[in-house]
């Protein structure tokens, strides 16, 4: 198996972990953790390809690797965006809960 | 290949804390490592462009927003006990991504043969951006079109942020006012730090031309300085509504449109780059670009308005 | 010549290990939150300081080997931040300013 | 001499690991952020081995950007700790 291989596996497993945590944790933060974590999962799987597609004198195809760092950026503003949404949901309500009768 | 076993297992480690650490603040200690052991792995797949973004945002900057978070909804934590769901479900739940797990690794398994690849084009064409870094290459020229709309997807984040703030302080100061550290520890790191740290970043952003940085990363170091003089009170938030700030988060994408819509009238096509200006060109949008992504991350991370604004 | 120096860095680079490795073992092993903060920080400025003297005698040119010094000095004040969050939470009165 | 900075950055690697179970055992959250930040330095020597190992002089960036956000992080862990703590006082 190959060194690339490897990481497309850890990937794949870093896929469902997140997964995982996304539907089990009640906590909206942990939620938005866990989403992340799906996030890194994927993102490694663009750079295995990458890897994979190394040649002409680069280590890899530059052309993933660029959408994993445009990705990379877009995922962290979501971040930002969902975070603000529930630290407004919390001074709203006190609370912070995705329950409908909370 | 026994250092990237070794590797693997540890990022597997730190992900599996994440998800089943008890307190959040302990998660986020884990997604911080998380980030950090990622960089390492980019590092091993020959994508040190992708390490330092990974190492700036992934690990640093969302680091730094969660644990804000975290603190401040440490007073919620107890509330969640009683949502935990049954073990029915969590049992159907992990049987679920088992089989999203297998079915990626089985993708994983069955990559085609020879692996399909962009890099002959990108080394064929490299030429003609004048840049020597193949990664700022396809970002600035090939898929410049991307690039573009990520700044708008930044400042479009950055707006339903800033919506989020109550009426009374609109277009006030984000976030809470952070006091100077009174023992000065904390402060005089921090004006150690920033001024080392803005030079790393121009650093990064400089060499992004020819060798792995450019302006993403470049950018995000800016907005870690910028948010820790924040949060160390060395400087306050300004307040969202004014003029130079908003000018400074319009800059980039203004620029990046203007160049590329002028791309028309030189060579026919939007985004299109005459072959002798293309370096020229490209330096003249990713310096405002830059400034424009430092600003909207460290404003991301600062929050909606909270204090009104003072006139 | 360059022989005498890979021996050199390959000396240093196990001494660094080595300060690492006992860095965990007193973080593992001490009893108090102030000895296991000795322990780390003794694995954090002399293991890495000896990691980067190291690879300093390996260093191509002096930009290179100013970026590898660069790094030590801001682990070391990572460091130094952390020493004083354990300073004051450790500090018998918790956590007033 | 590649082999050898190869081995001995998973020999850090490893070591800092282990220092991990801190992170799991607790007791206090400054023994999870020591742990943290053994893995930070531990982490940084890895990436300044890996350089010199498999001779990417750009990983050496990485590791400066990563002692920068690791020094920016522990600031912030401080601010959040001394607020939290001023909250429940």
């Amino acid at each position: 198996m190959s060194t690339a291989m490897l990481y497309g596996l850890c990937s794949a497993v870093l896929v469902g972990l997140g997964l995982f945590g996304l539907i089990v944790h009640p906590q909206p933060l942990r939620k938005i953790l866990a989403f992340n974590l799906i996030g890194g999962g994927v993102f490694l799987l663009f750079g295995v390809v990458a890897r994979r597609g190394a040649g002409v004198g680069f280590g890899g195809d530059p052309v993933p690797q660029a959408l994993v760092i445009t990705g990379l950026v877009v995922a962290f503003a979501a971040t930002a965006l969902a975070v603000a949404l529930l630290l407004r949901l919390f001074e709203q309500t006190g609370q912070a809960t995705l329950r409908l009768d909370g | 290949m026994a250092f990237d076993t070794g590797l693997v297992l540890l990022v597997l480690g730190v992900a599996v804390w994440t998800i089943v650490a008890r307190d959040t603040f302990a998660a986020v200690v884990g997604f911080v490592a998380y980030g950090l052991l990622l960089a390492l792995v980019w590092v091993r797949l020959a994508a040190p462009d992708v390490a330092l973004t990974e190492a700036a945002i992934g690990s640093g900057v969302t680091g730094v927003l969660l644990l804000g978070a975290s603190t401040r909804l440490r007073r919620t934590e107890t509330s969640g006990a009683g949502e935990k769901p049954g073990i029915t479900l969590r049992l159907a739940a992990g049987m679920l991504c088992a089989l999203v797990s297998a079915g990626v690794a089985a993708i994983v398994l069955k990559f085609p043969e020879p692996a399909p690849t962009l890099a002959p084009q990108t080394a064929a064409n490299i030429v003609a951006t004048g840049l020597g870094n193949p990664v700022t290459a396809v970002l600035m020229a090939y898929r410049a079109i991307d690039t573009l709309l990520e700044t708008v997807v930044l400042l479009l984040a950055l707006v339903g942020i800033w919506s989020l703030a109550q009426d009374r302080v609109w277009g006030g100061f984000p976030g809470p006012r952070h006091h100077a550290d009174l023992e000065g520890v904390l402060t005089f790191i921090a004006q150690l730090l920033v001024p080392v740290g803005i030079l790393v970043g121009i650093h990064i952003f400089w060499i992004g031309s020819v060798a792995p940085g450019g302006e993403f990363q470049g950018a995000t170091i800016l907005a870690a300085m910028w948010i820790l003089a924040m949060i160390t009170g060395l400087v306050d938030a300004p307040p969202v509504s004014r003029r130079w700030l908003r000018l400074m988060l319009l800059a980039g994408p203004a620029v990046f449109l203007a160049i590329g819509l002028a791309g028309f009238a030189m060579t026919g096509a939007f985004l299109a780059y005459p072959a002798p200006y293309a370096k020229l060109l490209i330096v003249t949008i990713e310096v405002p670009v830059m400034l424009s992504i430092a600003a909207a991350l460290a404003l991301l991370v600062a929050g909606p308005p909270e204090r009104r604004p003072q006139r | 010549m360059s022989f005498a120096l890979d021996a050199l860095t390959i000396l240093a680079v196990s001494t660094g290990a080595f300060f690492f490795l006992a860095g965990t073992v007193g973080l593992l092993r001490f009893p108090d939150a102030l000895s296991r903060l000795h322990a780390l920080t003794k694995a954090d400025n002399l293991g890495l300081g000896l990691v980067v003297l190291g690879l300093l005698l390996q260093a191509e040119g002096s930009f290179a080997a100013l970026k590898l010094i660069g790094v030590w000095l801001l682990t070391l004040l990572a460091g130094a931040t952390v020493t004083q969050l354990i300073a004051r939470t450790a500090r018998p009165g918790g956590t007033h300013e | 001499m590649a082999d050898f900075l190869l081995a001995a950055a998973g020999f850090v690697l490893a070591t800092v690991a282990l220092g991990l179970v801190r992170i799991l055992r607790g007791p206090s959250e400054a023994d999870r952020i020591m742990a943290a930040q053994l893995l930070g330095s531990g982490g940084i020597a890895a990436l300044l081995l890996l350089a010199a190992a498999m001779s990417v002089p750009a990983a050496v960036d990485v590791a400066l950007t990563l002692a920068l956000l690791a020094a920016f992080v522990s600031v912030a862990f401080v601010k959040g700790f001394a607020r939290s703590g001023a909250d429940g006082a």
